[in-house]
């Protein structure tokens, strides 16, 4: 038993902080740690520096442009990446779409798209869920009807994050009713400007804004857009899935948070007792400390498995399961620990006006944006069944 | 033993309800609470008209009402219609007013001429007041305050605060008329305030306000917790209305055991809920009142936080929408506990209070 | 609203305070404080004494020999009697089988066997349960088929609690096979010295013994011994069910439970620090007897919808479930706070060699003991089943 | 990064779980566990012939093995077959016994010959042994103990208990022979005992062992999570495996969906218990040792706890009675939690300690 990196691991882990924190930009950090969603430049710009260094598409082989890490390499740049405030990277085409095209795509959509990927040309954002199928993808409705060498889209799609952002959307469409659910999906590549497409943001708890709902009337989408064959759309989703759950745990976000907390508490005092020296905070803060580093092994134990090609969804399960009720926890704390701080909209007040530091200030609308973690990419009542599915099998 | 409201007090209640149920709608209500003066002054105009804040006040007094049952009935109805009115601020700060004999101002405020509002914390001082630093300084018979006051809840737009500060008898209560104020939203909608002092000349209400405070303070807790019962209410009933229609893999989500019990359990948090703060009420002015009220805010503070987190989950992604009620009577129950001391303030208030032995 | 009792109410109370402040015996109150089954002769010995004010069918009317109480009187004595280490008495035959008789049986079985009940002559048991029917009652397969003026007795209960001392039993029996299974059952009284009937201890996890099992082979039973009609039992057995539920939230127990906490709290150190010093404990301490504040006046609540007519089985399934739940935090708590002082086996030590009082050296063993309170008398499963039914209905 | 054992340590472990699967029934497991002297002398011969004691010293001591590697496979074989026998007061009063030079005694506890035991904890004294009253006198070259000392986990039938005691120089520790102990069975099985000294005369280790006693304790520590582990994998198979066979409402209870969820909760502690462990004993002996063993007793007090309760709720009534093995596996991971500090000591004890930031 072992739990060091090796040698090379490393020396790599040096590599990506030096970088990060020779090129992070100020900003982008900053926004980060204060829970802000950041502005489309901000990502870009970010993008095309990790480009310059080949460290954008992270899971990619290099063959397609990706720098050919392996499963630890991964883990160690996204808990850095975490750890130094630096961006999560969305995850549309880069871990979804390009894995996708990878596996299913033709030469020519390898070609054309790939590269655009990288270069941050496109931007992509995901057509899964609908208002009627969520945790229940295999219900969609959104439908495409075969018009010579065109499909006919009508639907609506929903929970599309970033998709302000975005040029492109991928979708997975009904293209066939007669067969049983799962038979009659597939996938679909669809350019935003089509006409009778339609995003509409939807704005979240927090006041913030990360999610849409597209729709779709009437709006023509070449044949050759589809991904892999007509009525395959339910393999490619499954596959796409298990890709959207590299670094699940959230292992970095987790740290930084308790650094951060760890920061207030020695700092904010209320009714004269520095919030660290509350034993009742103390003990709160240690459990959840134990638990993430726990959970900090338990991810290096299935990342061990997945690079002996045992691990499985089960594993992943956990993960999400555990993962973000650590980080929920923390958000929790750091929301309470405040007090009376908590309650004011910070966005409000300048700083001079504030009475702790602007991410403190923040701590509650970040509390209840955390609260989609257990619910987006999978509820954690879906991955329960997962688990017990496998656990009560035979 | 009568568990049931008396005549007045359901008349109170239903009154309120239909006037909120017909006028208080939750779009408007979103657009009012997050943006300055962070109320509607004509929904305040008229929730004064009906009595409503006339209820906080006994007759002798100059108002109708004046127990902690009106208070808590009152505050259920707010909250169940998550309304965002300064009635918090108003309520403690109206009933210092009437301590102190300040009359015109009682009917002023009463009548909803006048609004006010109370500046007891500061950045340092969450729950326990004898932890304030601010200071008032005599000068002949003049007085002058210096510090910082926080979390004045109800302050934007309001004529009058009452300021807590030192003296050299203890803590005092002050006027001050339309300070300067750092407003901002709560993040649950409504308007808060600091005060920032440098030598701010004010009235002198009391120089030793302490026992006053202590109460009013308490009958805020009450009014919160009754809030909160209202609130839950609500949400609970919005959740078990969206278990029932919504479907997944081909049932009522409703129909799925592992919510089904997820859902009881926060049923019997809300009758808990409602327990406590009956119990509060009760002990209101008896010797037990701050243990019990203590009591009160510390399980309305767990039991708000596990009724709207579960909401949320049970709802999906539909309950982190900005758009759903529910996303909103969620955040009011969170941030019910971060006003007058959270959770953990009040178990240790609780723990260093002995109990008072039952003699009833 | 008034939470107060009425004058009278209270007069009764003092009556009953004072009535357990002169009669109560030592013994039996102290085997009581220190969590210890009682022996068969204590519970006999105050039962005659209760019999002798005429206090023992709390809940008979008069006319049946019980002492009139209203529902508040009730509760109040049940209270008193747990706030001053009384023993609960043993339900069988006072709230269980009385009231059946009451309500069910014929004149003869009424004038029979209810004086037997208070005088302590008989002591009954119960025969619900079996290894393959307990939450599930319905699914009963001990048979009783008629043969001339007997039924012929077969199968097996469970569960039977306090069996040891008793010698009658009230059993379901399944009387008819061909029909659905709530339809077929029958109540039948069973005399334990009838030849085929055998009890076999059950010992608990903590190594009390308090539950039997009673196995029944070829066992003569005469068909007067029936309650109401043949095929009659599933109504019967719901309505007994109904009147286990009496003092089903346990106040009086909690309340003990935490002023001994206090106590122990008050004097027990742990490195050099009082346990009641120690905010962890301290809050724990708190947030728990905030939650037994508020259950006092839940269950007040339920009670005085009952005196009005409106209370139902919700409302004794969620006294029940949050009821459990306190005592069992109660427990946990006492026992934590003990620390290693928990771990002996106190029967093993003279008080002498114990270094806490006896009460407090039992912390483990009746932890584990109450356990049981969320299992038997309706899994609390059982009773979240139950609410979630009348809470989704329609 | 390597999560495998060591074929050393595959083999180690495979012998035992043999070994035990064979040879110790629970039935008779729970006849020795509870009545004196509360084990078994065969079965400790027949594990110490196995080479399960000499796995806990190194080889330059006279062992083949030392590493808290060793120990955790040994304690997880221990756990999972709800091993009665004094394994943990063995392995920390052979330590001390190793580090104090005593060849011929580690000699012979290694073969099974004598048995030991430690005495560290007292009364008031649960977790933090600077706490420690016992005194220790010396007269020429005689030392004489005096004070309470509890905890002492199998002690009974040992030949030798160490004793710490507080001599001019810190803790020393003392080695009696065969003193007279006030014995008890543990609630969940195993020998237990007080010791009272009024001048008992014994042999000095050392005058002052505070580092050693510190570094003992926290590799019992990790000895338990590793026996904690052990306990909770069998305990969570004996769970699924009941609700794969018991039906209610015609169903496998297994197919209930509010009892599966609760199943996965309690496999997710199970995984974070197994890797907490290994976390301990990964920073045993490095600047972090104390802080990340506090973090894993921390963490198996509450999962223990939390799977020991499932199991027996999950279970129904079969699982609160004796006859059935889960309901001994349930007590062990309750009771676990009051050995060597608890939940809470070691949630202070990470509070109050700073992180070693990792450059590793």
């Amino acid at each position: 038993m072992n739990l060091e990196f090796s040698d090379d691991e490393r020396a790599f882990r040096d590599e990506v902080r030096s970088f990060l924190n020779d090129r992070l930009p100020d900003d982008v950090a900053r926004a980060v740690a204060e829970g802000r969603e950041l502005e489309k430049e901000q990502i870009l710009r970010w993008q095309a520096i990790l480009n310059e260094k080949g460290w954008v598409a992270t899971t990619w082989p290099k063959e397609n442009g990706g720098p050919g890490w392996t499963a630890v390499e991964r883990h160690i740049f996204s808990e850095e990446c975490a750890l130094n405030n630096a961006p999560r990277m969305p995850p549309f085409g880069l871990n979804m779409l390009g894995p996708v095209l990878i596996k299913f795509g033709s030469e020519q959509q390898k070609a054309e798209i790939l590269p655009r990927i990288i270069d941050g040309t496109d931007w992509w954002c995901q057509g899964y869920s609908e208002p009627g199928a969520g945790s229940d993808l295999a219900s969609l409705k959104t439908r495409a009807v075969r018009d010579g060498d065109d499909y006919i889209v009508n639907g609506q799609k929903t929970w599309t994050t970033l998709g302000q952002h975005a040029n492109k959307i991928f979708c997975l469409v009904r293209t066939d009713n007669e067969v049983k659910p799962q038979a009659g999906i597939s996938f679909l590549l669809v350019d935003l400007d089509t006409p009778g497409v339609e995003m509409r943001p939807i704005r979240l708890i927090d006041g913030g804004y990360e999610v849409n709902e597209v729709f779709f009337t009437d709006a023509r989408v070449p044949v050759a857009n589809l991904v892999g064959e007509e009525n395959q759309g339910w393999t490619i989703a499954k596959y796409l899935l298990t890709h959207e759950r590299t670094n699940i745990a959230g292992i970095g976000f987790a740290t930084k948070d308790l650094e951060r907390f760890h920061e207030l508490a020695a700092e904010v005092t209320r009714d004269s007792q520095r919030i660290a020296d509350n034993p009742i905070y103390a003990a709160r803060a240690a459990e959840i400390e134990a638990d993430l580093e726990a959970l900090r092994i338990t991810n290096l134990r299935m990342l061990a498995k997945t690079r002996d090609g045992a691990a499985g969804g089960v594993e992943s399960s956990l993960l999400k399961l555990k993962g973000t009720q650590i980080r929920q926890s923390l958000q929790d704390l750091y929301r309470s620990a405040l007090g009376p701080q908590a309650a004011p909209n910070a966005d409000d007040l300048s700083d001079n006006e504030l009475t702790v530091p602007v991410d403190a200030a923040r701590a509650a609308p970040v509390y209840f944006n955390h609260r989609k973690l257990s619910i987006f990419g999978g509820a954690n009542e879906i991955q329960r069944n997962i688990v017990a599915k496998e656990l009560f099998r035979g | 033993m009568d568990f049931n409201l008396s005549e007045d007090h359901q008349m109170l209640s239903d009154t309120l309800r239909r006037f909120l149920a017909d006028n208080y709608e939750i779009e408007a209500r979103n657009e009012q609470a997050y943006a300055a003066p962070y109320h509607s002054a004509d929904t305040w105009e008229a929730l004064a008209g009906l009595g409503t804040v006339g209820a906080f006040i006994s007759e002798e007094r100059g108002g109708f009402g004046g127990s902690a049952e009106d208070v808590a009935v009152v505050f259920e109805e707010i909250g169940r219609a998550l309304c965002a009115e300064p009635m918090l601020g108003t309520l403690m700060g109206l009933r210092l007013l009437a301590d102190f004999g300040c009359e015109e101002l009682v009917e002023a405020v009463i009548g909803g001429e006048a609004r006010c509002a109370l500046a007891i914390y500061e950045p340092q001082a969450a729950c326990d007041f004898s932890h304030i630093k601010a200071e008032a300084r005599q000068e002949g018979d003049r007085w002058f305050l210096t510090g910082r006051k926080s979390a004045i809840y109800g302050a934007p737009g309001a004529d009058y605060v009452l300021v807590a500060a030192r003296t050299g008898q203890g803590i005092g209560i002050f006027l001050a008329e339309k300070p300067e104020l750092i407003e901002a939203a709560m993040i649950d909608g409504g308007g808060i305030a600091d005060l920032v002092m440098d030598g701010l000349q004010v009235k002198c209400l009391s120089p030793d306000a302490t026992r006053q405070i202590e109460d009013v303070l308490d009958l805020g807790r009450i009014a919160l917790c009754a809030e909160a019962v209202g609130a839950m209410t609500h949400l609970i009933e919005l959740t078990v209305d969206y278990m029932k229609q919504r479907k997944q893999f081909g049932r009522e989500i409703a129909s799925f055991q592992a919510l089904q019990h997820r859902v009881v359990d926060m049923l019997v948090e809300l009758e808990q809920a409602r327990s406590i703060t009956i119990a509060a009420v009760a002990a209101y002015g008896s010797p037990d009142q701050s243990r019990v009220v203590s009591m009160a805010k510390n399980l309305i503070g767990r039991a708000g936080r596990h009724i709207a987190e579960e909401a949320i989950q049970l709802h999906g992604g539909i309950g982190m929408t900005w758009e759903y009620p529910g996303a909103h009577y969620a955040k009011r129950l969170v941030m019910i506990d971060h006003q007058l001391g959270d959770r953990t303030d009040h178990a240790l208030r609780i723990a260093s209070s002995a109990p008072t032995r039952e003699a009833a």
